[in-house]
């Protein structure tokens, strides 16, 4: 039982992370039908924010510094750059958003070297949590680390703030109708390019939050982006293309993998690709894509 | 007109049914079309005409139903391979290479025609004259002469479908589908069309037009289906059909006397 | 109704629009009068569908010359949310009813921009149908009622030009007779209305006068009636 | 001017070829160095491979390190288990990497647009992480396969030095020839047509399918060529050879030069490895921040590469007489 209980809370765990990067990288596609290889690096540059905010302010300053920071990056970025390729091939988006991830990459390195910057985490959270004493069903003593749990809760709470504010708000219910048919929106008089540019700002601060929460549990350094961008990449195709509950569950599902493979190395190092190539061959949208997506 | 003396099928659909998650497109369509005859089907919009041709040529598969053309079974086929036998479709918005100049356009089905699907001919040369000669002689015949080294994608929108029946014809298909032929084309290119299409059937081409035009569909076909709400109303030749009170009222509209 | 007061409330002025590299409508003018309702005819392809999207101000086709004037507004400077906003609907062909949303969802997406038409409350009296089916999702309708929704969707807005694309495309013969009783309600509003639809003489019921488009081109412009009388005219352009 | 460029268009190859050999005695004029030079072939050849699969066909592969690295390791365990001889080391290389690419070309090329670029990038880092763990004793894991002391020869003659260079050229010279006579052969025709309008071309009675498998198998033969020649110039195979990076600096060095030419590619591979190798001298650290930011520009206002601004400049220049170009 404990052994079934910690490999389940070690796949949250590692979903979360890979869940918050998908989340934003899907809501992105889904909604400007961009392609965004430099989301990764949006990541990395919410991670060396929240370090370099918490290692001057402290992190309850990042904590609120670090969102705002990546929204106002989003924005210029999305109307700097970005807009530009909308009417662009896919290839095209690709590139364009591969180069931008090469250039932050190297401009974070340029500024703080190529070695892993270290990430205190805040009091509040550093420690861990006697699991034994709050489920009775564990037996003896367990214990996980607290940050690790922060994180799962931060992530999980994240996913079901962006459903609300998708679902039940005005702003969503024009987002989701732009996602179906922006063009149809404009004739019924609503600027969609507005929502657009404020979703991928939203895309960018879910990416900070990811970097504050991810950052202390990932190193923090210039290769992260890289790293963490292609598993998530998997993440949202296997999920499908722009579906939200797609990338959910893609992550739950390549998080359980990872941990429960834990025990062989050998195995676990390609898993998630293994399981990627398997479910794309079988179901070439993936799990809950949609028809005509990017074909 | 009518060539009695060929009066074996062609192309046989039967019971073809089609439906998309609740939408019954077609409804057990049967179209028989005769060996060297020009076939029209004709129809209101959504009447399920394009999606009987997309069954026809291997994009969609039917709910039920099959598909025989020149007496090989067709539903299972790819679009290659259905094309391969002898199937030729001209899209109603022109399907062409835009980058590539027309004679590379049509050299392309010359040599899908010479070469079969496949076949790996990286380093040949030689050849490609006789083909390329015979591209030109294609595009002569559809009237682009003139502009076989331009590239595709300047040619005027009727020029293009000029193209696109090159590319069909190149291959030299034992039957032509032609999906609204003279849409979007002047008057007096539209009586050109049908001048070509005319000729190239009296060589012995069976065709199936699709057309919303009746001055086409009347001058050109020998027999006209009439498909409304997925099921074949009416069939006949165009006396036939002009007097049939049912295509009337689905179709062609009340006349007001 | 004041018709006969302003005979060019909105206008076109040899307007040229592209898909791409095709040159579709190829110099098209007109004037339609306040609370007119015009058919605008012409074959497949002749550029129908093309020049209301080019009216509505779609990104796609692209205008590249030519003015649009709505009560003295330039539309040809807009974009389609600002035309929108300016007046303009347009109940495209297909529908395009949004996926994924309640047939109330789809009626309150039409009024998150100014101005607001119909409350929706007196949309559902109009149509007690969809009201019926306020919580559904919209797409699972049948055609007609897809249409009806399309339609009231317009209305929800406050609209000083109206643009039909085929009502009557993919439905029944019943149920074209339904949406023209609706469209003829529409009429009693006095909404200036442009109507495309490839059944000219359903069109032509409606309407008060007709434009024939050729090849991207005005072919004729007069009265409905002059068109239903004039069978050579419409065995050249319309084909019927 | 005129005469130069008419001469480049009568005898493409002659000129290539020219450029190429002559490339001891100018290079080091440039700053560069005879090593370098043999690099810049070995990732020209790959390069070029891959335009015939990304210039012609449009499919972006993110994965064809794998191509490069299979064979690298495959040449590697040939020199250290059974001899430094690099024939058979080659031959069995380039059958190993073209059996993979026959095996992923099958899987991945049924999909396109992102869902390929995707896969064939999920595929190479499974691989690459296989090759550190899973299979590390045969790889040698993190540290890459070693071959100390390890100088590979062709029939007896030691393969360095120059000899390594003239070799490689000539390798890159008759790649070059054998791109070319399939870009204008009817093979290459229905290839440039799956870029065009590949629905078309299933409606034309092509087997879509099996040409772009074609150009898959090609382009990882030369993929693999590369990959093997890399190992036989430096004994030594890293796992960097596996990883994305690679297949993403293929991709950068594509797009830079301009894909579809075939010479653009090899432009785009010799820009790269001259910036990484000799420009990062005077530009320091920040090099690769500096290639990005090119790259990007290109992308942004060029989207044909060098190769397209040689001919804007040149038409810039020389007007209207250029009008006999590129058709």
């Amino acid at each position: 039982m404990n052994y079934l209980f910690l490999q389940v809370l070690t796949g949250l765990q590692i979903s979360a992370l890979y869940m918050l990067i998908a989340l934003g990288l899907t809501l992105i596609f889904g909604t400007l039908g961009v392609v965004n290889f430099a989301h990764g690096a949006l990541f990395m540059l919410g991670a060396y924010f929240a370090v370099v905010i918490s290692d001057a302010f402290g992190f309850n300053v990042a904590l609120v510094a670090v969102p705002i920071l990546l929204f106002v990056v989003g924005i210029i970025l999305e109307r700097g750059l970005i807009r530009f390729f909308y009417e662009r091939s896919h290839t095209d988006q690709i590139l364009v958003t591969f180069g931008l991830a090469i250039v932050i990459g190297e401009v974070l390195k340029t500024i703080y070297g190529a070695n892993n910057l270290p990430f205190a985490k805040p009091s509040w959270g550093s420690g861990i949590v006697k699991l034994h004493e709050y489920l009775p069903f564990l037996e003896g003593f367990v214990a996980y680390p607290k940050w690790r749990l922060i994180l799962v809760v931060v992530s999980f709470s994240t996913v079901a703030a962006l459903f609300l504010l998708l679902q039940f708000t005005r702003f969503g219910l024009i987002v989701r109708a732009g996602m179906r048919d922006s063009q149809m929106l404009a004739f019924l008089g609503v600027n969609i390019t507005r929502r657009f540019t404020i979703v991928f700002g939203i895309g960018a601060v879910i990416a900070a939050i990811a970097g504050l929460f991810g950052g202390p549990i990932t190193q923090v350094e210039p290769e992260l982006g890289m790293k963490l961008l292609i598993p998530s990449f998997l993440v949202v195709v296997v999920g499908g293309m722009g579906s939200l509950p797609g990338a959910v569950l893609a992550s739950l599902l390549f998080g359980m993998a990872l941990s429960f493979t834990a025990k062989y190395a050998e195995i676990q190092q390609i898993i998630i690709y293994l399981l990627a190539v398997v479910i794309l061959l079988v179901r070439p949208r993936g799990l809950m894509g949609k028809k005509g997506l990017m074909e | 007109m009518s060539k009695e003396s060929t009066s074996d099928v062609m192309l046989d659909c039967y019971e073809v049914s089609k439906n998309f998650g609740g939408l019954q497109a077609l409804n057990d369509v049967n179209l028989k079309v005769k060996h060297n005859t020009i076939h029209s089907l004709i129809g209101p919009n959504g009447a399920g005409k394009s999606t009987l041709l997309n069954v026809i040529t291997g994009m969609i598969t039917p709910t039920h139903g099959s598909v025989v053309f020149d007496d090989k079974p067709m539903l299972d086929l790819s679009p290659h391979e259905i094309n391969q036998l002898g199937l030729a479709k001209v899209f109603q918005t022109p399907a062409i290479f835009p980058e590539m100049t027309l004679i590379k356009n049509v050299c392309i089905p010359a040599l899908a025609a010479r070469d079969g699907a496949f076949k790996l001919n990286m380093f040949q040369k030689a050849g490609m004259k006789s083909i390329e000669s015979f591209a030109e002689e294609t595009l002569e015949e559809v009237g682009l002469k003139d502009s076989v080294h331009k590239e595709a994608r300047f040619l005027s929108r009727g020029d293009k479908r000029r193209l696109e029946l090159a590319i069909c014809l190149a291959h030299r298909p034992k039957m032509l589908l032609l999906d609204e032929p003279t849409a979007g084309m002047a008057r007096h290119e539209t009586e050109n069309t049908i001048l070509l299409l005319r000729k190239i059937a009296d060589r012995g081409m069976t065709m199936v037009i699709v057309e919303h035009d009746m001055n086409v569909v009347f001058a050109l076909s020998e027999t006209i289906s009439v498909l409304a709400q997925g099921t074949i109303i009416a069939e006949g030749t165009p006396d036939e059909v002009k007097g049939n009170p049912k295509v009337i009222e689905a179709y062609l509209g009340e006349e007001q006397e | 109704m004041s018709m006969s007061d302003n005979k060019s409330f909105f206008s076109v002025k040899n307007i040229h629009a592209y898909y791409g590299e095709s040159y579709i409508v190829q110099g098209v003018s007109f004037d339609v009068a306040e609370g007119e309702i015009v058919a605008l005819l012409g074959r497949n392809g002749a550029g129908k569908t093309t020049t209301l999207k080019t009216l509505a101000r779609a990104l796609d086709p692209k205008l590249r010359s030519g003015e649009i004037y709505l009560g003295g507004v330039a539309l040809h400077k807009m974009k389609a949310h600002e035309a929108a906003q300016a007046g303009v609907q347009l109940v495209p062909e297909d529908r395009r009813i949004i996926p994924g949303l309640t047939v109330e969802e789809n009626l309150i997406i039409a009024q998150v921009a100014p101005s607001k038409g119909w409350e929706i409350d007196r949309i559902y009296e109009h149509f007690p149908r969809l009201a019926e089916r306020r919580k559904q999702d919209a797409t699972s309708m049948s055609g007609g009622e897809q249409q009806m929704l399309a339609v009231a969707r317009a209305l929800a807005r406050e609209v000083k030009l109206l643009l039909l694309d085929e009502p009557y495309e993919g439905l029944a013969p019943i149920i074209v007779h339904e949406i023209e009783a609706i469209l003829q309600e529409v009429k009693k509003l006095g909404i200036t209305t442009i109507i495309v639809e490839q059944n000219a003489v359903a069109a032509l019921k409606l309407a008060d006068s007709a434009i024939i488009l050729d090849t991207g081109e005005v072919a004729f412009r007069g009265t409905a009636k002059e068109v239903l009388d004039n069978k050579e005219l419409r065995e050249e352009y319309l084909a019927i | 001017m005129e005469y130069v460029v008419s001469i480049l268009k009568k005898f493409p190859l002659t000129v290539f070829s020219l450029v190429i050999l002559t490339m001891p005695f100018w290079f080091p004029w440039i700053g560069g160095y005879g090593g370098l030079a043999t690099k810049i072939m070995i990732w020209a050849l790959f390069a070029l491979g891959f335009d015939i699969l990304l210039g012609f066909t449009g499919y972006l592969s993110f994965g064809h390190a794998i191509f490069f690295g299979v064979s690298a390791y495959a040449t590697g365990l040939m020199f250290k288990h059974f001899s430094d001889e690099i024939i058979p080391a080659m031959i069995v290389a380039v059958v190993v990497g073209t059996l993979a690419s026959v095996i992923i070309g099958y899987l991945t090329l049924k999909k396109s647009g992102i869902y390929f670029s995707i896969l064939t990038l999920a595929f190479g880092e499974m691989l690459h992480s296989s090759a550190l763990s899973t299979f590390g004793s045969f790889t040698g894991g993190e540290n890459g396969l070693t071959l100390p002391d390890m100088i590979p020869s062709m029939l007896g003659i030691e393969m360095r030095g120059e000899i390594m260079f003239y070799m490689t050229a000539l390798v890159l010279i008759l790649g070059f020839y054998i791109a070319r006579r399939i870009g204008d052969s009817p093979f290459g025709l229905i290839l440039k047509a799956i870029k065009s309008n590949q629905e078309r071309l299933e409606y034309t009675g092509i087997d879509v399918q099996k040409y772009k498998l074609g150009a898959f198998v090609i382009s990882a033969v030369f993929a693999s060529v590369a990959g093997s020649l890399m190992v036989v110039y430096e004994p030594y195979v890293g796992t960097e050879y596996l990883r994305w990076s690679t297949s993403g600096n293929l991709v950068l060095m594509s797009v830079m030069g301009g894909v579809g030419t075939l010479i653009g590619p090899i432009i785009g591979a010799a820009f790269m490895l001259y910036f990484e190798n000799v420009l990062s001298v005077p530009l320091g650290e920040e090099w690769l921040l500096v290639l990005g930011l090119i790259f990007m520009a290109i992308v942004i206002f060029l989207p044909g590469g060098f190769t397209d601004g040689f001919k804007l400049i040149y038409k810039k220049l020389f007007g209207n007489k250029a009008d006999g170009e590129e058709k």
